[in-house]
């Protein structure tokens, strides 16, 4: 078990994020649908399937997260394209530079783009959108991290996290984004964004941890 | 629905071609963005401020319809009910710069907020001048005393039209943010929604309306009223239109009006002609003259049936502003 | 259908104050005949050929939408999708004469013209000099060699365009009528219906159309059309309509027309888009330059699922009076 | 049983003509949806009912008639108004100068009607309009009262005429109107004019007799 991960080559964690939003589109609309526009997955799948064509499947991690990133912001629009693009494009600016990421990297990049993403979003944990998936991960991910924990428990506690953060908002009431207009009704639903983060960062989760074991 | 498309993933792909080909003599694409509507009279005349707006397909006329003389001078174009990405706005901006600096008017919703902000964070870089007004004249989508968190909805015509005619007028930057900012402040708008529309891609209704039932205050993605209520007449929505939007600001005995009328996809005009009457003979009846009006699908939501109206208190401005020639796709006013 | 109407039988009571209060400035009701919509330029300048039409309402634009400066002098307004009195053509012409006589240009169907006949009997005892255009665009409605038998469908815009603008030109009576005949003659139309309307009045849909499918050639009240076929894209309709509209007429490589392309009421916009767009390469494909186009609901049948595509091919006369100003409700054009 | 009615005081003829067509008012608009617009019923009532409101229950039959006439052709429109207006127009014409109507002095009228009628809406038998039914009704009046028929069976042979002349419709082909568009999906189904023609003169032949009798 390593404790520790090559940046260079590692696009195809990036490529297994397309797919896996590529194979959660319909169920993503059908949640958007409760109490949004049902149009999440469409969004989702169309920058994500774009930026899999781009990638290069040998770049790095980093390199390969950057193309999703611009992807997101230049052609997708949306609120996803500005919230997830500069998710992505803090992470992978905060990585570009490392040869191999640990866990303590990884923590760190994690944090900072959880905090970009609560910044131009003017999201904050309660509101019912994905900021309640992707600020318990990374702050699970810190905290597994801090008391000594290896890459790959790490790991876990995030996605744990991030599974128990998504399930939270079934019982939010939505204050942003197109739920909100709906109250007490938003309640008893969960918030697509949030189901988009889990999926997302799960399966950040299962192909690190797949690098780890080697 | 039965509709006109080919494949419900590629509409605003499949659209552009036919909208830039038949209105060529009024707007164009951008070399650099297809995403990025330009009006063709960008750079006649005098240097002026440029006007830029944008938001999601599916509310023809809005964005690119209002592209053109002396309103908008250059649209971003996003997927359907999805903000246009920061890129096009990006463009849209340069586009529209000539010197004079560039006023972003556009409405109150997340995407867009974040997509604006991405861009002027960009464009600034480049020395372009540039500032904005988020209009928020919907008064079913937060109390009064948080307007800062309401959507923008037909009233965003009337903030174009007003900020196109200030720019047209050689106004600086700061007096076409501060009539425009006048505009969307001086009006408000309801919306009555009677039936859902579809987005193609997703494919199923995205939300539902009891027939027998209207929903009061729906935005214009189909977003949740403030109330379901039993289906009422043409005179019963206009007189609860009609209170709803002059007991928020008190538009009041005295004050001249411009009312606009709009459709939300579905529902015909002559219908609208229907609820107008009623409309027209509440304002008299409250002592409010209306100067101008408006009446036809200026702002929809794909096939949704429903109607919205938007007030507009004029001063001297905004008269003058509202009576200045246009030449657009959707709006021609001589 | 849910709707935004008081009494089902009353729609057009209902809608008249409506629509004369929001088009004041351009439109006014005869004292003589409430049923009788004036153009307020009536009158004004040199005397001129006077225009009349009129026909059903639920056409919206069709008929009040084009009765302003240039283009319909006065209409005559029917019931929902019901030929006028004898007594509102009657007087829409004694309103419109201003002594040059008067050009009535409609629709061929049946109601219309017994109505029109019995009022030009009456209006010419009077001594007003009056003549005719029967309006036989659809293409579908008759085989070619029996064009008196077709109906007239959205190419009356066309028809109406070119005769107000011979008018205003000048032109004698004798020459106006030849204007809008040639105009007329010069025209095709086509439409595809994806999905019925109702009669409010009635309360049930007057005609089916099986999802999946769409009926080629339907006419503007729902007339049945010349097939029944399975529902195609967007693509795939408007090839079949070109080839329907340029066969029946050789509009053949070399040719100028205009393009109209109008929905039936429920079709948003963007999606008459989508069919312009592949229109506009089909007929480049063919040769034919389109010179000018409208794309929108330029005539409606209530809310019925549809396109029409029409077409008119140019001469130098019929090209100066397309580009002829207008201003009307409907179509604003500098 | 008298040969002659009084054209004075009977304009409750024409009343029980109004009063017809508001009863059938749903039947018509029915059968009008089958292969035409569905509005037949609406158009008709809305004139009736209009003329019966004007008609002074006191005046003539001839005299009644001209109101409706004249409401039909100026405040209804469509096909409707012309045809059934020329129609009561022709009849009071040709009644109004006699105190006393007699059988041939009806029939005389009646065809002189029926012949306005054709002329305008250039209509013939076999088109599948109301020109089916008014047409051999008037003959069969007209050969009834040849053959030196009283009134009232003059009357009779025009209802019976009337009748079959509207069921014949059903096995025909529209040629003019909106139902002509059908072709040959218009066989089948009884034309909407011919119904409220056969409910017009059914009435009329029902409240003569009565008026013959009394
Ligand atoms: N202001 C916001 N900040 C963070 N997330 C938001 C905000 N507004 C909306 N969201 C997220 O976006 C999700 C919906 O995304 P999507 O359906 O793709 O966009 P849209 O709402 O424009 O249709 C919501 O479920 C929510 O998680
Ligand atoms: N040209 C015509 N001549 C005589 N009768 C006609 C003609 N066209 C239609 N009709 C009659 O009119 C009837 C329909 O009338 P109505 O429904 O009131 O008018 P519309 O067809 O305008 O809706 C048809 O059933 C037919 O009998
Ligand atoms: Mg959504
Ligand atoms: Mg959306
Ligand atoms: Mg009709
Ligand atoms: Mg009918």
């Amino acid at each position: 078990m390593s404790e520790k991960f090559s940046n260079a080559g590692s696009a195809d964690i990036v490529l297994a994020l397309c797919a896996a939003i590529h194979e959660s589109k319909d169920y993503l609309s059908e949640v958007d649908g409760a109490i949004g526009d049902g149009d999440h997955g469409v969004n989702m799948n169309k920058g994500f399937t774009l930026a899999s064509q781009r990638i290069d499947a040998s770049s790095s991690f980093s390199d390969a997260l950057e193309v999703l990133a611009d992807t997101l912001v230049d052609d997708i629009g949306g609120s996803m394209g500005p919230i997830y693009g500069t998710f992505f494009m803090s992470l992978s600016e905060n990585l570009s530079s490392s040869d191999e990421i640990n866990a303590k990297e990884f923590g760190n990049s994690l944090a900072d783009a959880a905090q970009a993403l609560e910044d131009l979003a003017g999201a904050r944990p309660g509101d019912k959108t994905l900021v309640d998936v992707a600020v318990p991960a990374s702050e699970a991910f810190q905290a597994a991290e801090q008391r000594g924990d290896g890459f790959s428990s790490c790991l876990s506690a995030m996605a744990e996290a991030s599974e128990a953060g998504w399930k939270s908002t079934e019982g939010m009431q939505a204050r942003l984004g197109r739920a909100a207009r709906l109250g007490e009704r938003s309640i008893g639903h969960l918030d697509a964004g949030a189901t988009s983060c889990n999926v997302i960062l799960q399966t950040m989760a299962k192909e690190i941890s797949a690098k780890l074991q080697g | 629905m039965q509709r006109v498309i080919n494949d419900p993933d590629m509409l605003v792909e499949d659209m552009l071609p036919g909208f830039l080909e038949a209105n060529k003599s009024l707007v164009h694409a951008s070399s650099e963005n297809p995403r990025t509507v330009v009006s063709n009279f960008v750079g006649q005349g005098a240097p002026r401020v440029g006007i830029v707006s944008g938001g999601g397909s599916g509310h023809w006329p809005a964005f690119i319809g209002y592209c053109g003389q002396n309103m908008v001078d250059a649209v971003a174009v996003g997927e359907i009910f999805s903000s246009p990405t920061a890129k096009a706005f990006e463009q849209c901006i340069r586009e529209a710069d000539s010197g004079k600096g560039v006023a972003v008017l556009y409405g109150n919703y997340a995407g867009d907020n974040m997509n604006v902000k991405m861009a002027l964070r960009r464009v600034e870089k480049e020395g372009i001048h540039v500032a904005t007004v988020v209009a928020n004249d919907d008064v079913a989508s937060a109390p009064s005393d948080q307007r800062d968190r309401r959507r923008g909805v037909a009233g965003e015509v009337l903030m174009w039209k007003c900020g196109g005619a200030r720019a047209a007028m050689g106004g600086s930057l700061e007096e076409v943010i501060a009539c425009a900012q006048k505009a969307i402040d001086n009006t408000r708008s309801i919306g009555i929604g009677l039936s859902p529309c579809t987005i193609p891609s997703y494919g199923k209704p995205n939300f539902s309306i009891e027939p027998g039932s209207m929903e009061v205050g729906i935005g214009h993605h189909g977003e949740p009223g403030i109330k379901v209520e039993p289906l009422k007449d043409a005179n019963g929505m206009a007189d609860e239109m009609v209170e709803a939007v002059c007991s928020d600001l008190p538009f009041g005995s005295g004050d001249d009006v411009v009312v606009l009328i709009s459709g939300l996809g579905a529902t015909p005009v002559m219908e609208q002609y229907i609820l107008s009457a009623r409309v027209f003979s509440d304002l008299k009846d409250r002592g409010i003259s209306v100067y101008k009006s408006y009446v036809g699908n200026w702002f929809t939501s794909l096939e949704m049936g429903g109607v919205t109206l938007t007030l507009m208190k004029l001063d001297d401005e905004l008269r003058e502003c509202v009576d200045f020639s246009v030449n657009t796709p959707a709006l021609v006013q001589l």
